[in-house]
Formats: structure tokens, sequence, C-alpha cells
């Protein structure tokens, strides 16, 4: 089933003459994880915000083409409805706190008060959400009392208990260490295998190669390649972008190893592992 | 001479709570990177040597300076640090005045802070913005100019604290080439990181902090060997090295390149089996 | 993070009464003396004031509630007792100058209205938590956004007291002084409160973008983490009120 | 266009704006107590909020600032929500006809905000406390005068205007040299005309 489908996609922001996203077409899988990556303003987290509405909605601007997510038009469906099917997390932490709940367990309910949940309801929702992000023992604090990571931790959890099908994450383990970070990934991974379909934005190339079905590649506001890790990984014309491959594919092209039944570099430590081991010159 | 000395350092906020607890370090002029997970006392120790928090036991001393004795603003001429978010220094509205204010304050002359804020502003790569307003540049971008502002100050020793968090790779590069630059100008560089390819690519010694204490300090290849004490403190090596380990590869390499290399001479040594 | 807020956790039966009944007893505070004009409404009112502060074990935290209104008091009553436009006979003197009888009893007067309502006042903000009065307040209709926009404010201010901090270690750390004269600290202004202003209105642009994607802007019938508090003995209270109020008007008509 | 500026409908964005502009109010007045200025700034983030999203904004700004106070601070603050009103709105209208340009039009602005403050001020003061403001110099001013056989609402609103003259205009002054400093994509969020292109 087609989840999103977005065909011709361009727009620009008010105030300014280039387009942040240029004539951008792909559809995505229910159930898919998806990797974003690019140079900074590469249009990235505009895309995240097309996919939510935000664009164009909040920032007016000019826009052509069409997003289509679980057979709404975008475009002309309001935020706050598509906020029913669609979760983003932002970047900073610290701007995504609502701002006007005591507790971190409040803060998590401040979506679901909006949504008009029911209150029997939005317990177990904002519990399992807390124990999916490891923050539950943070549920009495202040939510400024947390250090960044944990914030980046509760901002995805606030999402998640909103029980979207489709979560969009734009950078969101950029405060955390490198634990933290792994973390929150296999608990993403854990939501995309119970068929949440997953978007995410990340400088972590090691981090996207082994967890993405596919890897969407933009540049300039141009949709480069979408493909899985191994075939956008293995371009040969990546630094021209700002991207470095995955260190394993890196050492791997450095020894000239590729996968011998794709005729790709290997991605990750465990592909990597098997296939330098075995290596001879 | 050491440039920084730290005998017997403990902290805390609350007595009983202790946050740093008796370590004795000194800083040659070599690039040292910090690691440990959030909440080690990494930011902690760095404010410590930058004399925003005194000691509650032991001594830091600073080009000789006893950080006890000295108040933050007369430090500032050793010492510089640039904090995580630029944000919250930036209150100019030209990128020049926001790099000349710190150069201005510890008493450059205007002619002097100018030349140091145009060299810094060269070095990060802003040179041609140097009449915009901060705010209407990107984030990784006004990261540069808090970086620039510190680098103008010319002091002896520069502190970063996580410079790498929203750079993308180009990013990641011109910090690194910037670090390297102000090595090769003699400076004393420290950094507080999480990005272990980064401290693997860049940095001499490495220190890894773990409950407030020193838990391993040696060269950076030294270091990245020690998986075990590593995982203690819940860090990983560097990719390079975990897949070295895993292979078996000697050496413990740090870069694509070093793996490379060393691979290919344990293939050259080794015969090839039928 | 230290919320900004006089509430004082004491757990007493004030405190059990829910704050829409303690709005309701600050307009009867001020009501009741109006209409019944003369001091013995006034003091009344804020004789029951001060003793339901006593019960709710609260007292002594009016003192710092009220310091600034009473210097001014102070003032009101040497000013008014000098000087009052209708002063004709001197009460006492006090080392050459002659205090007024119209005067002080003048000043009198507004040294009861201003006490009675900051009493009625302080037992409301010192025995509810805010939260839990913005709460209330959107329960009865006041629009949700208008709630938020209320409770943000709380949040925000601490936020912002705290990346003050964090700005101040920054500019020291290039070797701003913000100690000394007038003229240092003067010139510290503007790079201590130009970042914590300059992100703060920044910012608001992410907010705004978190805000519509945890729908703020939804239609939807709003629900509540927390449960409403009913019970009959706050609709007793605001009953009792409410006819206390009436009574008043009535007693005016009729004499 | 015409009358956008009193568009009722509040975006979420100057929602947002609110709280950061008592903020900055409350960091204000904290700053000018803390370097003991003989000003209150207290009104720089209700400024900002009415020169960026108009005179409704302001007033909202205003009166919200008041109830904050007079919840965490000092009840008697809730009344003096109507002076906070009053400035909120004289100085969106103000802005959003574009009569600040730079600094002399600033100074005058903070003129206009320093009357529409005395206006709404003075029966309050004369109501509530015989007159007085509570500001020592202006206190003394009204001493004086009372001690002449001035009439009450002239001494009164002669205590309260030498007070609020200065103060609004190094108010209005400090505002709008930040609101010059604001990015513009931040500065457009407010405004009421943009409309969505089409590609």
């Amino acid at each position: 089933m087609k989840k999103i489908v977005v065909e011709g996609l361009k727009y620009r922001y008010p105030l300014t003459a280039e387009l942040a996203l240029n004539d951008v077409s792909f559809e995505i899988e229910k159930g898919e994880f998806i990797g974003i990556i690019g140079r900074n303003l590469a249009g990235k987290s505009t895309l995240c915000q097309a996919l939510m509405g935000l664009v164009p909605h909040f920032y007016k601007g000019a826009y052509g083409g069409s997003v289509t997510v679980d057979g709404l038009n975008v475009a002309q469906t309001e935020i706050c409805e598509l906020a029913r099917k669609v979760g983003l997390v932002f970047q900073n932490p610290f701007t995504q706190v609502s701002g006007s709940k005591m507790t971190v367990y409040e803060e998590l309910a401040f979506g679901l008060e909006n949504l008009g949940v029911p209150r029997a309801e939005m317990m177990p929702r904002i519990e399992s959400a807390m124990a999916l992000l490891g923050i539950e023992r943070f549920g009495k604090r202040n939510p400024f009392d947390l250090s960044g990571g944990q914030m980046q931790r509760m901002a995805i959890a606030s999402v998640i208990a909103m029980a979207p099908d489709i979560i969009v994450l734009d950078e969101p383990t950029s405060q955390l260490d490198p634990q933290g970070s792994e973390e929150v990934f296999q608990a993403i991974q854990a939501l995309s295998r119970q068929g949440m379909t997953v978007i995410m934005v990340e400088h972590k190339m090691e981090k996207i190669a082994r967890y993405s079905d596919r890897v969407m590649l933009l540049d300039h506001g141009r949709l480069v390649d979408f493909d899985t890790p191994e075939r956008v990984f293995s371009r040969d014309d990546l630094a021209q972008y700002g991207i470095a491959a995955p260190i394993f594919a890196r050492i791997c092209q450095g020894l000239g190893i590729r996968t011998p039944q794709t005729g790709l570099y290997p991605m990750t430590l465990d592909d990597a592992y098997d296939q330098v081991v075995n290596w001879h010159e | 001479m050491n440039k920084i000395e730290i005998r017997n350092l403990v902290f805390h906020y609350t007595a009983g709570e202790p946050i740093l607890n008796d370590i004795s370090l000194a800083f040659d002029a070599r690039s040292t990177a910090i690691i440990g997970q959030n909440g080690a006392g990494k930011t902690t120790f760095v404010k410590l040597l930058k004399g925003l928090l005194k000691p509650v036991g032991g001594d830091v001393v600073i080009n000789g300076i006893n950080t006890s004795d000295a108040t933050v603003a007369a430090l500032a001429r050793h010492i510089g640090l640039v904090f995580q978010n630029p944000n919250d220094q930036i209150f100019k509205n030209k990128v020049l005045d926001e790099v000349m204010f710190g150069p201005l304050n510890i008493g450059q002359s205007q002619d002097e802070a100018r030349e140091r804020a145009d060299a810094a502003l060269a070095m990060v790569g802003l040179a041609g913005r140097i009449n915009d307003n901060p705010y209407d540049l990107s984030l990784s971008e006004r990261k540069l100019i808090s970086i620039a502002s510190i680098v103008a100050m010319n002091t002896e020793i520069i502190i970063f604290d996580e410079p790498t968090i929203a750079q993308d790779f180009s990013g990641k590069e011109h910090i690194k080439a910037i670090i390297r630059d102000l090595v090769a100008q003699g400076k004393l560089v420290l950094t507080i990181i999480h990005d272990m390819d980064f401290v693997a690519e860049t940095f001499e010694r490495t220190l890894v902090f773990a409950q407030g204490r020193v838990l391993l300090d040696g060269s950076t290849r030294e270091v990245f060997a020690e998986e075990e004490v590593l995982r203690q403190a819940h860090l990983e090596p560097p990719h390079v090295t975990q897949l070295a380990h895993r292979t078996g590869l000697p050496g413990t390499p740090l870069t694509v390149e070093e793996f490379v290399r060393e691979k290919r001479a344990q293939g050259a040594m080794r015969p090839v089996t039928p | 993070m230290k919320a900004l807020s006089l509430y004082q956790d004491n757990g007493t039966l004030i405190h059990r009464v829910d704050p829409i009944s303690k709005l309701l007893y600050i307009a009867a505070a001020i009501f009741i003396p109006v209409v019944l004009t003369g001091f013995t409404a006034g003091l009344a009112m804020l004789g029951l004031s001060l003793m339901l502060l006593v019960l709710a074990r609260v007292l002594r935290k009016v003192v710092p509630l009220i310091g600034f209104s009473m210097l001014v008091l102070i003032s009101v009553v040497i000013i008014q007792g000098l000087f009052y436009a209708g002063n004709r006979q001197v009460m006492f003197a006090l080392g050459g100058v002659h205090f007024y009888r119209e005067g002080l009893l003048f000043s009198a007067a507004i040294c009861v209205r201003v006490l009675n309502i900051l009493c009625a006042f302080a037992l409301l903000v010192l025995t509810t938590r805010p939260s839990d009065l913005i709460e209330s307040l959107v329960r009865q209709g006041l629009s949700p956004h208008f709630g938020y926009v209320l409770s943000s404010v709380l949040q925000i201010i601490p936020q912002m007291t705290g990346t003050m901090e964090t700005i101040t270690d920054a500019q020291r750390s290039r070797g701003m002084e913000t100690e000394g004269s007038l003229m240092v600290r003067l010139r510290a202004f503007l790079p201590l409160i130009g970042p914590v202003v300059m992100n703060s209105l920044v910012s608001t642009r992410e907010r705004s973008l978190a805000l519509e994607v945890r729908a703020f802007s939804s239609r939807a019938q709003k629900t509540f983490l927390n449960e409403e508090r009913v019970s009959t003995s706050n609709r007793v209270i605001k009953i009792v009120l409410l006819a206390a109020m009436a009574a008043a008007v009535a007693w005016r008509v009729v004499s | 266009m015409k009358n956008s500026m009193w568009s009722l409908k509040l975006s979420t964005s100057a929602l947002v704006l609110i709280p950061a502009a008592v903020g900055i109010n409350y960091i204000g007045k904290l700053f000018a107590g803390l370097l003991k200025l003989p000003l209150w700034l207290d009104a720089i983030g209700t400024v900002l909020a009415a020169m960026l999203a108009g005179p409704v904004v302001g007033a909202i700004c205003g009166a919200i600032n008041n109830v904050i106070y007079g919840l965490t601070m000092d009840p008697i603050s809730f009344i003096y929500g109507l002076t906070s009103i009053g400035i909120g709105l004289s100085v969106g209208v103000l802005a959003h006809r574009g009569r600040i340009t730079g600094i002399g039009s600033a100074v005058v602005v903070g003129l206009i905000a320093a009357v529409v403050s005395t206006v709404i001020s003075t029966p309050i003061n004369i109501g509530f406390w015989g007159g007085q403001t509570g500001n020592v110099w202006g206190d003394l001013v009204f001493a004086w005068m009372a001690a002449h056989h001035f009439p009450v609402w002239m001494s009164s609103t002669v205590d309260e205007f030498i007070v609020d003259v200065p103060d609004k205009i190094a108010t209005v002054i400090v505002a709008y040299g930040i609101f010059k400093g604001l990015p513009q994509k931040m500065t457009i969020l407010f405004r009421h005309d943009s409309q969505t292109e089409q590609l």
C-alpha cells in the first residue's frame, strides 16, 4: 500500500529566490524505514515539513505539485487533521517543548489533550511511549530540567504517544551520546517493525545504512537518488553532494571489496566483517 | 611548561554528591579530546578550567595562574571557550562586531581587534559576511561565528564544547581543519565531543571521563584500543577501530586510510592459501 | 528549576477549595465593602481573610506579598495626613508638623481597602497552584489557547532566567566584566539581555511549528489528563458567597 | 487589507509570541532592578509584540503580563493591566501605521505611550491610593503639590507623568533597537496578508 505519494513537489519560502524543493517525486510504502541524507540546506527539513503540511500552510510561500499522505492531499488538509496521521520530531529539542506543562508526563499528554483523546486512553499511551524511549524515571520532572539528550527522547515520546501512522524525524539524536542515539534508533526500529512508517533525516551515515530500508539523497532541493543504502552509498559521486559513505563502505572501497552477489560495497559492520575477514589481495 | 595543571581537583554542588573526584592531570601542547557519557562531568570540568566554577578542593593552574585567585575576565586572556549553543552569546547586529567584542574586552586595540577578527572570520570561511546580521545566517554558520569570536581573542588555550553538533560532513571537515590550523599555530585545543570518528581523525590525546573520574588517559590510539574499559564508560570505539577489532587487525587503526594500509600490509605478509 | 509561583503546598482544607470558589471569594471581598460603604464591612472582610490565611497556615507568607504596598500605604498616610485637601482638625503634632484628622481618616480608608483586596488575593495566590487555576478556568470556558499562553508564561520566565546564567557565563568567558562601577554594569546590560531576547523571539517560529504538530490548532473537544475535582462542599461555598453578595445589595436597598 | 491589524483571530505564532514578550518584560524589569536604574523598563516585550504583531497582540500581552504579575508577585498589578493594555494598543496602532521609522520617531511614540499610560493610570491611582504612584520621586512631587493646594487630579497626573515619560521613551527605544535587529524570516510570521502562491 502506498502510504505517501509525492508528485512534482516544488516549494519556495517567502522572501527567497531559490526553490527549497525542486520537482521532487517519490512513493513510500507502509512500514518502510526511510533515511534522508544530504548536506545542510539541501531541502531535507523542508521535505519533512511538507509531509506534515507545515509547508505550505504555516509558511505560505510558493507551492507546486502534490503530496498525498494516506489518501489525503496535504495542500488541502489542515495541519491539525494531518497531526492524527503524521508525527514530526524536530531537530532542536528546546523549542519543541510545549512550554506549558510542569512535568514530563503532562508534556506527553499535551498533544493527546488537543486531539481530544479520552483520559482513560491517555495514560497507557503515555506510559508506553515513555517506556519505549527509556524516560519513565523522569515522569515527574520539569521538562526544562532535562538535559538536551533527555529532552530529545521526550520530544520523540511526545509524538509517539499521539500514535501516528507515519513518524518523521529530523536529526532526532543530535544531542545524544553514542549509546543514547543507538537506543533511540532501536526504539524507532521497533516501531517500524510494528508497521509504523518511519522517515528520518540523519547525518550519522553508519546508522542510516544499518537501519533504513531505502535512502533518499537530496541536493539543492532535488531528489538525486532514492534506493537501497547499498546502492546509494556505492555511488562514486557522493562527494559532489557533500556526503561521505559509511566508514565500513569506505574501508571496503579502499580495499576494493564488493559484495559478490550485488557488486556493491558492504555497508554495515557485520557485512563488512564477512567480506574483510575473507579478503585476500 | 604545561599550559594547564590540575592537582587533586574535587568539585561538587552539594556535599556528598561529588561531580568531580580527585582529578590530577597536566595538559601539554597536544590536542586533546574529552569523551564520556552525558553526565560524566565533562562540562563541569571545562567550566572549572575556565574559572566559571571554582574548585571545592585542589588546584587548577592555567598558564601559571591559579583559577581560584583570578577573575573569569582576567583568565579570558589565556583560555577561550566556545559554548555549545552559539545563540547563548550572539547579541550584535553585525557579524564583525560580534567577533570583535571579546578581543576589545581583553584590551586589544581597535586595530588589533579588527585585524584578529578579520583573520578569524577568514579562517572559518565567513570573510564575505562580516556585515550580515548573525540571525540571518544558519545555525551552523552561527556556530562558526562563535568559534571565530573566541579565536580572535588569540588565547593560548581554546576549548570547544561539542563543535560538531548539527554539522554535516563538510561542516565537520571544516571544523577539523580549523582545529588543525589552531594546533599548527601552537595553541592547546581541548574538545568535549561525542563523535568518536571525529576524535579518531583529529586529536592526538584522549581523556575518558566516567562518574567524575578520568577512566583513561593516553594517546587516542591507546585509548581506543581499550575496548573493554570504553564499554564500562558506555562508549564504543570509532567505527574503523570496531571493524579492526572484529577482524583481528592489529595496531588499532583510527582512520579509513590507516585501516586500508594495515590490511594491505597484513595481506602482503600472509601467503595466500588455496 | 524553580517554578514561578507563590504557591505554598501545605495541604490544608483551604488548599482543597477549588480555584473558582476562591476567585468568587475575591469578588465578594471587593464587592461587599463597596456596596455597604464605611469602615466596618471592609474591616470585617479583612478580618475574615486573615482568619482564612491563618487556617491555611500561610499568614507569614503574606508579608512579602504586601510588602511593597505597605511602603506605599505608609507614604499615603503621611502625605494625606499632612496635605489632604479637606484637612481641618489637627489630631497630633510630630516634631513640629501637624497631622490632621480628616487626612488620616481618608488614608485609613485607603489602607483598609487595599489590605482587604491584597489579603483576598493572597488567599488565592498562596493556596492555589497556578496550573490548577488555569486548568479550572479552561474547564469553565476560557479558550484553551489563552490557557496555554498563561501557563506558558509561568514556564518561560524561569527558563529565561535560567538561560541568563549560561549567557552570563558565555559573556564573562569573552572577558566581559559584570561587576564594578555603574558604567561597567550599564554596559553589560545589552550583551546579557540581547541573546535572551533575540533567542526567545527567534524561537517563536520553531515553537509554533512544534505546537502545530501537536495539534494545537485542533478544533476537537479538548480533554484533560487530570481529573476534575467536583465536591458538594465547593458548591456550597459558591452558593454562600453569591448569597452574601446578594444580601449586601438587599441591605443597601432596604436601609 | 483594511483593518487587518484589528483581526481578533490569533495565529499560533502570535500566541507563542505572547509568553516570550511577557518573559522579556520580566527580564527587563529584573535587570533594571539589578542595575538599580531609575526606570522600570518592564514593558519592552509588550512594545516589541505590538510592533511585531499589532495592537491586538500588544494589548493581550499587556493584559497577560499584569495577570501573571498579579498571580506571582503583587496582586495590585491586576488593576494596572488596563494601563498595559493601553500601551500595547497605542504602540501597535502607531507601528502598524508605519510611524516608527527611527530613533526620533521612537521618542515621539514613547511620549505618546507615556500620555496614554498617564491618562489610564491616574484615575486608578486616585481611586486606589488617593493619587500616589509608589515611585519615590513622583510621590515627592505629589506631596509638594498637595501641600500647595493643587487639586488632587492635577498633582496625581504630574506624579504619574514625570515617572512615565523617561521610562516609556527608554522602553520604546530599546524595543525599536531590538526590532530592527530581528531577521525578516521571523518578522514575516506576524503579517496578516501573506498567501500561498501556486507554482
